[in-house]
């Protein structure tokens, strides 16, 4: 699939149908794929696609650096590619100035992501054009939310000693914020402090807090590629945090983040008649 | 002739500081495929096999994430302050690499040169270094081109090498005898210290390479792919910068001495709205400045001991040496790659 | 627990309902525990996520969010999209383990003011009786 | 800034009852930023107020708090006051130790005194985070939307188009006229009700200020004080009113003749093609689909045959029209409780017991009133409505559902003692022979001449009243048993009736509840529309530009209802009064450096206060988006702020500063 790639990409930059290819290239030093941006047809041959590209390019789109470049040509998986959907949603993106090309995928990571297990979108939707074959299915996608339900097993006061625990090790890198695609805010909440809702501080109260913000703002938005989990430098599982608002989502209000354009997002809609029991 | 002691012996010594109510810190296995330094409130947490290094660095023992440095409180009309005083409690780093502890000396540097940062320098003097020279390294770890290597001695107490059965123990300071006096026993064999990685880079040129190419488009097209989060700076051992906060509530609050990191949009964000380093090309290139020319140019050492962190850590496998390499790397040099 | 202690409860209330109705239960002398604090907002709609985190922070032992019944809001929707929010919250609270047992949700019109002074007077027993919100006040002061 | 201070009222003993006033006083004194303290017997008296100018020019205070009563008794009375000693008004807040303090907690309990302290510090907390705010000015639409056409909407717009304000006057029925054209006479006075209504009708009809739209409903209500935009449906009534010249041929020739009408409340049959009544404003027919042969199964057209004006439209359809009015007066009256078994909500019960529905002898006083009516089914004499008979004996039974617990009215209908003694005498007056008894529970006649009327009925007119309840009513052989007792004599009553008169109770006219939610108004749980203060704001609404008055707020009589209407309409020309109108400034803003444009809160405004905008430099190229709030259009209810993600919208006056001081001083 890497040379179709490169055939593609480079008619794309000769036609000049697009300034830069987004796509994934293996840096000098530790082999392993990562994002590059490519400008000039001959340097295509840069650009790879294996199992190990992890990276959700489409945070990118949303950088005032790329978008300088020019019309982009965007490498995405299954997951990734929700993403466009969301970012258009929130009329971050115009969709029509962009071309997607989208990879058939089979699942990334050595050992494979969890995200992938239980994976319904092999080929990309809403891409422009799609490079490889949906892959031999091998056997039903597991249940989407399995983590999430299995961690739920666990007591109430089993699962705050275990955020708690989490909590106590992040230390507001925020590499979870800078590669999630839906986390553009110019200035994010974070940072302000008139009133400092959170405190910049990384104590355990403050990155609870923040962690809660975190996860919220991803209710009904975050399209589970799974990228703040496997960048967080002490492994904190988010990934759980995300399951459980999507699954709310899902079972609420029968809403998927980015897969459907036209069912406005669920923050800032509301229904008549959204089913609940605890509210007296 | 070097002194010796058991492989099993070191978690006995660990249970003994930690009884003796001295602070442990040591590389820990918190999750599977996240080994990172932490408070070791047992001496089973310790891991010293199984990783190349922990993902963060020692500099939380010594320049914590986050620090009071004096408490504030209201009452009436009136606002009483205190200062905070840094704990008075001695503490032992065990089990840390080479590079980490190299990075100490660097920073003495810094938080002495004009203003003497106490709540540094008491933590400093109350920490003792216990290195464990390296067995392995992989394609991130670079110290053999900053002169380290796998078995460098700067700013270790007392470095351990591994020999079959146990480890050769090498004090190197008066705490460091201190710490294993008696708990040694002498034996013939020396350790053997596997050869560190290849050197990449030569810090003599960049320095001059950096001072030329300041304002090379180059900068531009290399930080296209920083996403600015801080997981290079905060897991870096040399990485220093903080800023300073009030935190508090109606009833009083602390000021908070946080790290903070240059590759934030926040860093250098003026009050004005004005952002000297707006964009992401500007504060990647003010890392590597900083670290290879502008701390070099005053304290006459490289902020860096090639640890490999940041491009572990990197989201998008940027780090220090990759820059170094296609930037540098045009230097006429030999560069292995 | 132990009978001294005093449940500290945080009410953010909407200023055209639930607080009238607080107002009312005064006119009416209907007598209620003085443990709750009331916070007066111009809607539900006005209530976010991090005022109830700020709250536990802040020590409170339970929060209550109430406002106008869905269909009366004076602003139309205010109480529609605070529901939306709260059946999502409560789900991202339940996975975290905070005790979504001390975080009341309910709609008081401006004429229920005994429904005011029953659930707050229910609120603060069952709270006197769960005891202090220990496990959330222990992360709030271990600071630095 | 940190000048604050801090005004303490005892309220007469209301507030000084829990607290020791000195103590508090001190403990309050205490708090960060205040800079005086003192407490005061009355504040909002003239003396308080003159107390808090004086205070903020000696101690150059630079914000307020008022430690009283509830922002909404008088957070206008004192930040007026401060405005007059030149402090911005918007630097006033309350503290309310009153309502959700002092009168509900254990007087001088240590939890009530911190409670007290804990919300004042909660409100200085709050105004130190106060900016200086100034109103905003909006144009202003100077004409009124009234709906409901009876007694109060008719007098509500008299009132308004004579004082030169156009009027749209929207009324449900194909008349306006309301319950009070199907009326006798009237209490106290027995004045004839049609006399003094009619009049005001044809006036409604031929004034020059007001726009009549009848057999009409309100669609929708969009926008704010001064500058509603309100869609209305004109139902289709198959007949053009232009054209028509009320000849009325087409009443007469009318074959259709079964459908029970609505005006004489099922007493009489009226054709398809109807006037409600003689005296109808617009006097003009309408036809009913239900029962004109035409639609059901297309045969006739007699009405089309024989108006010569061709004003008869079959093919007539229902009409959207859009009318702009800053004002709205809500005055939609009142129906009668259904005294039949089922209702249309759970909440209220019928009387089974009565046999009201089955026995056609027993009839409700609405009913009864028509009986009366010299234009009702037998033209004003007394007969009954199963064989025509005229009754020798009447049996008024009072409080059916009123008072009564269990069928869900615990209210008193107020009007109905009186009707019922106006029927004994009416009913005397024209069966001399015949004998009025009433059963009661206690006389309510609280008017002017009221308990003299009633007293005259029992005296003059020989009506006799029972104390006591009716427990059954059976029919046997042409007679009405009804079984009751007098508690007064202490024993049964049983009488054999000819005729038996409910005096059933009030409630609000159906469909009330939707308009309510349209004008997004509050009501009560029996849905009578809520106004702002029983007291001191009894026809305003706590919707700015919307009032109310007549049956739809509460049971009341004619007088009342019309006094309200007047009072309403009054309120209504104190706000057109100005040439624009001020809005309160507490409004969002959007800091447009970090908006992410997202616009979700775009997406959540109820009130499409937010739009997309573009910012430009002076090169004029696209430098980003962002949101930015319309004031004008803002109410203030601060879900945007909710929803945005990076915080960039802020609600003055609940700003998110001021909220998280609030909680910070709470605990």
């Amino acid at each position: 699939m890497t040379g179709q790639l490169r055939e593609r990409c480079r008619r794309l930059l000769q036609d000049g149908a697009v300034q830069v290819v987004i796509g994934y290239g293996v840096s000098t030093s530790d082999g392993m794929p990562h994002p590059i941006f490519v400008r000039r047809p001959d340097d295509v041959d840069k650009l790879i696609w294996n199992e190990q590209c992890m990276a959700n390019l489409t945070t990118y789109l949303t950088r005032d650096a790329v978008k300088a470049l020019g019309k982009p040509a965007i490498v995405v998986k299954g997951c990734d590619a929700r993403a466009l959907v969301v970012l258009e949603q929130e009329c971050q993106i115009d969709r029509s100035a962009m071309h997607v090309i989208g990879m058939a995928c089979a699942g990334v990571g050595s050992p494979r992501a969890p995200k992938c297990a239980s994976c319904d979108v092999h080929v990309p939707a809403a891409a422009d054009e799609v490079i490889g074959e949906a892959p031999a299915q091998t056997g039903p996608a597991d249940p989407p939310y399995a983590e999430l339900e299995e961690f739920l097993q666990k007591s109430p006061a089993e699962r705050f000693a275990y955020w708690r625990e989490e909590a106590a090790r992040c230390i507001r890198c925020y590499a979870c914020r800078e590669v999630c695609p839906t986390c553009y805010c110019p200035r994010c909440i974070v940072d302000k402090n008139r009133p400092a809702c959170l405190d910049t501080s990384a104590t355990v109260k403050a990155n609870f807090a923040w962690h809660v913000t975190r996860a919220f703002h991803q209710a009904g938005r975050c399209t589970g590629c799974g990228e703040c989990t496997r960048v967080c430098p002490v492994g904190i599982n988010m990934r759980l945090l995300n399951q459980s608002l999507a699954r709310a989502a899902d079972e609420h209000f029968g809403y998927r983040a980015g897969t459907n354009r036209e069912t406005p997002p669920i923050i800032g809609a509301y229904g008549l008649e959204d089913k609940e029991s605890f509210i007296r | 002739m070097s002194e010796l002691i058991a492989q099993e012996a070191l978690p006995g010594l660990v249970a003994k500081w930690l009884a003796q109510g001295k602070r442990v810190a040591g590389p820990s296995v918190v999750k599977p495929g996240y080994c990172l330094y932490v408070e070791l409130k047992s001496s089973a947490q310790l891991a010293l096999e199984g990783f190349i290094r922990p993902r963060n660095s020692i500099k939380e023992f010594v320049f914590p994430h986050h620090e009071a440095i004096c408490r504030y409180h209201f009452s009436g009309h009136t606002v009483e302050t205190e200062d905070c005083d840094p704990p008075q409690v001695d503490q032992v780093i065990v089990g840390a690499r080479p590079c980490d502890a190299a990075a100490l000396p660097i920073l003495d540097h810094l938080f002495t040169w004009d203003y003497e940062d106490k709540f540094y320098t008491e933590r400093r003097k109350a920490t003792t270094v216990v290195t464990l020279a390296c067995q392995a390294h992989d394609d991130a770890c670079f110290c053999t081109s900053l002169d380290l290597g796998p078995a460098a001695e700067q700013g270790s107490d007392v470095l351990l090498l591994a020999v079959p059965g146990g480890y050769e123990v090498r004090c190197l300071t008066d705490k460091g005898r201190a710490l294993f006096a008696g708990e040694t026993r002498t034996v013939e064999q020396t350790a053997v210290v596997p050869p560190g990685p290849p050197v990449m880079v030569a810090p003599g040129t960049i320095m001059a390479f950096l001072q030329a190419r300041y304002d090379d488009p180059m900068w531009a097209d290399l930080a296209l792919r920083c996403l600015g989060c801080g997981a290079c700076a905060y897991t870096c051992p040399t990485c220093h910068c903080f800023d300073i906060v009030d935190e508090g509530t109606a009833a009083g609050g602390c000021r908070v001495k946080n790290w903070d990191c240059c590759q934030f949009a926040m860093f250098t964000q003026h009050a004005s709205g004005h952002n000297p380093r707006s964009g992401q090309s500007q504060r990647q290139r003010q890392r590597i400045q900083h670290k290879f020319r502008i701390y070099p140019e005053k304290f006459g050492v490289m902020l860096c001991t090639g640890c490999g962190n940041c491009a572990r850590n990197c989201p998008v496998g940027l780090g220090v040496l990759s820059t170094l390499k296609e930037t540098a790397g045009s230097a006429p040099v030999e560069v292995g790659v | 627990m132990s009978e001294d202690f005093e449940p500290k409860i945080v009410a953010f209330v909407c200023n055209w309902c639930t607080y009238l109705a607080a107002d009312l239960a005064g006119t009416n002398r209907l007598e209620y525990p003085p443990n709750v604090r009331i916070l007066r907002l111009p809607c539900t709609g006005r209530v976010d996520f991090n005022l109830i985190i700020k709250a536990l922070e802040m020590g409170a032992d339970a929060v209550v969010v109430s406002g106008c019944h869905p269909g009366d809001c004076h602003y139309t929707a205010g109480n529609y999209h605070a529901r939306r929010r709260w059946i999502l919250f409560r789900e991202l609270l339940e996975t975290m383990g905070i005790e979504t047992n001390r975080i009341f949700f309910s709609w008081i019109s401006a004429a229920e003011s005994k429904k005011w002074q029953h659930m707050i007077t229910e609120i603060t027993d069952q709270i006197r009786e769960m005891g202090p919100y220990t496990a959330y006040h222990e992360i709030s002061e271990a600071t630095a | 800034m940190g000048r604050i201070g801090v005004f303490i009222c005892w309220c007469g003993e209301n507030i000084a009852r829990a607290f020791d006033m000195d103590e508090l006083t001190e403990a309050v004194a205490e708090i960060p930023g205040v800079r005086c303290a003192i407490h005061y017997k009355y504040m909002c008296s003239e003396p308080g107020q003159a107390l808090i100018r004086e205070k903020i020019r000696s101690e150059k205070l630079e914000a307020v708090v008022v430690a009283s009563c509830s922002p909404h008794m008088h957070l206008k009375t004192f930040r007026a006051a401060a405005a007059a000693a030149g402090l911005n008004p918007y630097l006033v807040e309350m503290a309310n130790i009153r309502e959700q303090c002092s009168w509900v907690h254990e007087p001088y309990e240590d939890e009530t005194v911190a409670k007290a302290v804990s919300i004042i510090r909660m409100t200085v907390h709050k105004v130190l985070r106060n900016r200086a705010l100034e109103p905003i000015r909006v144009p202003l639409t100077k004409r009124a939307l009234v709906v409901g056409g009876g007694v109060a909407g008719i007098q509500a717009s008299l009132d308004l188009a004579d004082s030169g304000y156009e009027v749209v006057l929207v009324e449900r029925e194909p008349s306006i006229g309301g319950k009070m054209a199907g009326l006798s006479e009237t209490f106290p006075t027995l004045d004839c009700s049609q006399c003094i209504l009619t009049p005001r009708m044809v006036e409604v009809g031929q004034h020059p200020n007001i726009r009549l739209y009848t057999y009409s409903e309100v669609e929708s209500v969009e926008g704010f004080v001064g500058n509603f935009n309100i869609t209305i449906r004109q139902k289709a009534r198959y007949v053009d009113i232009e054209k028509c010249t009320g000849c009325l041929e087409c009443w007469n020739r009318c074959p259709s003749r079964e459908a029970p009408s609505e005006f004489d409340y099922g007493l009489t049959k009226r054709k398809a093609i109807y006037v409600p009544f003689p005296q109808a404003v617009p006097a003009r027919p309408i036809i009913d689909l239900n029962s004109c042969a035409k639609f059901l199964r297309n045969e006739c057209g007699t009405c089309l045959k024989v108006c010569q004006a061709n004003a008869i439209n079959f093919d007539d359809q229902d009409m959207l029209v859009t009318e702009q009015v800053g004002a709205i007066v809500v005055a939609t009256g009142y129906r009668m409780y259904d005294i039949g078994r089922e209702q249309e909500n759970a909440k209220y019960a019928g009387y089974g017991e009565y046999g009201y529905g089955q026995y056609r002898d027993v009839i409700d006083s609405l009913q009864f009133e028509r009986l009366l009516s010299a234009s009702g089914p037998t033209g004003g004499e007394v007969k009954r409505p199963s064989d025509g008979a005229v009754p020798k004996k009447v049996v008024f039974i009072a409080c059916v559902g009123s008072r009564d617990n269990a069928k869900g009215i615990p209210y008193c209908s107020k009007i109905c003692c009186m009707y019922t003694a106006k029927h004994t005498m009416l009913y005397k007056h024209k069966v001399h022979d015949g004998q009025a008894h009433v059963f009661y529970m206690d006389i309510r006649a609280g008017g002017k001449g009221y308990e003299e009327f009633v007293r005259r009925a029992i005296e003059k007119d020989g009506a006799r009243y029972h104390r006591g309840r009716v427990s059954k009513i059976t029919e046997e052989n042409g007679k009405l048993i009804v079984r009751g007792a007098d508690t007064l004599a202490g024993a049964p009553v049983t009488i054999e009736a000819d005729l038996v008169v409910l005096a059933a109770a009030m409630r609000p006219a159906t469909g009330v509840l939707e308009l309510a939610q349209k004008i997004k108004l509050g009501y009560d749980e029996f849905g009578f529309l809520s106004e702002s203060h029983p007291k001191l704001r009894p026809v305003e609404t706590n919707t700015a530009g919307v009032y109310i008055c007549g049956a739809c707020h509460a049971p009341k009589d004619i007088p009342e209802a019309v006094a309200q209407a007047s009072a309403a309409a009054g309120k209504v020309q104190v706000l057109f009064s100005k040439g624009e109108l001020t809005r309160e400034p507490e409004v969002a803003s959007v800091n447009e450096q970090t908006c992410a444009a997202c616009f979700a809160c775009v997406r959540t405004c109820p009130y499409l206060a937010i739009d997309k905008a573009e910012i430009r430099d002076r090169q004029g190229n696209l430098r980003k988006m962002t949101a930015r709030v319309n004031p004008s259009l803002c109410m203030g209810c601060g879900t945007c702020v909710a929803v945005c993600p990076s915080k960039s919208v802020d609600l003055e006056g609940f700003s998110e500063e001021q909220i998280y001081e609030m909680v910070n001083g709470l605990i």
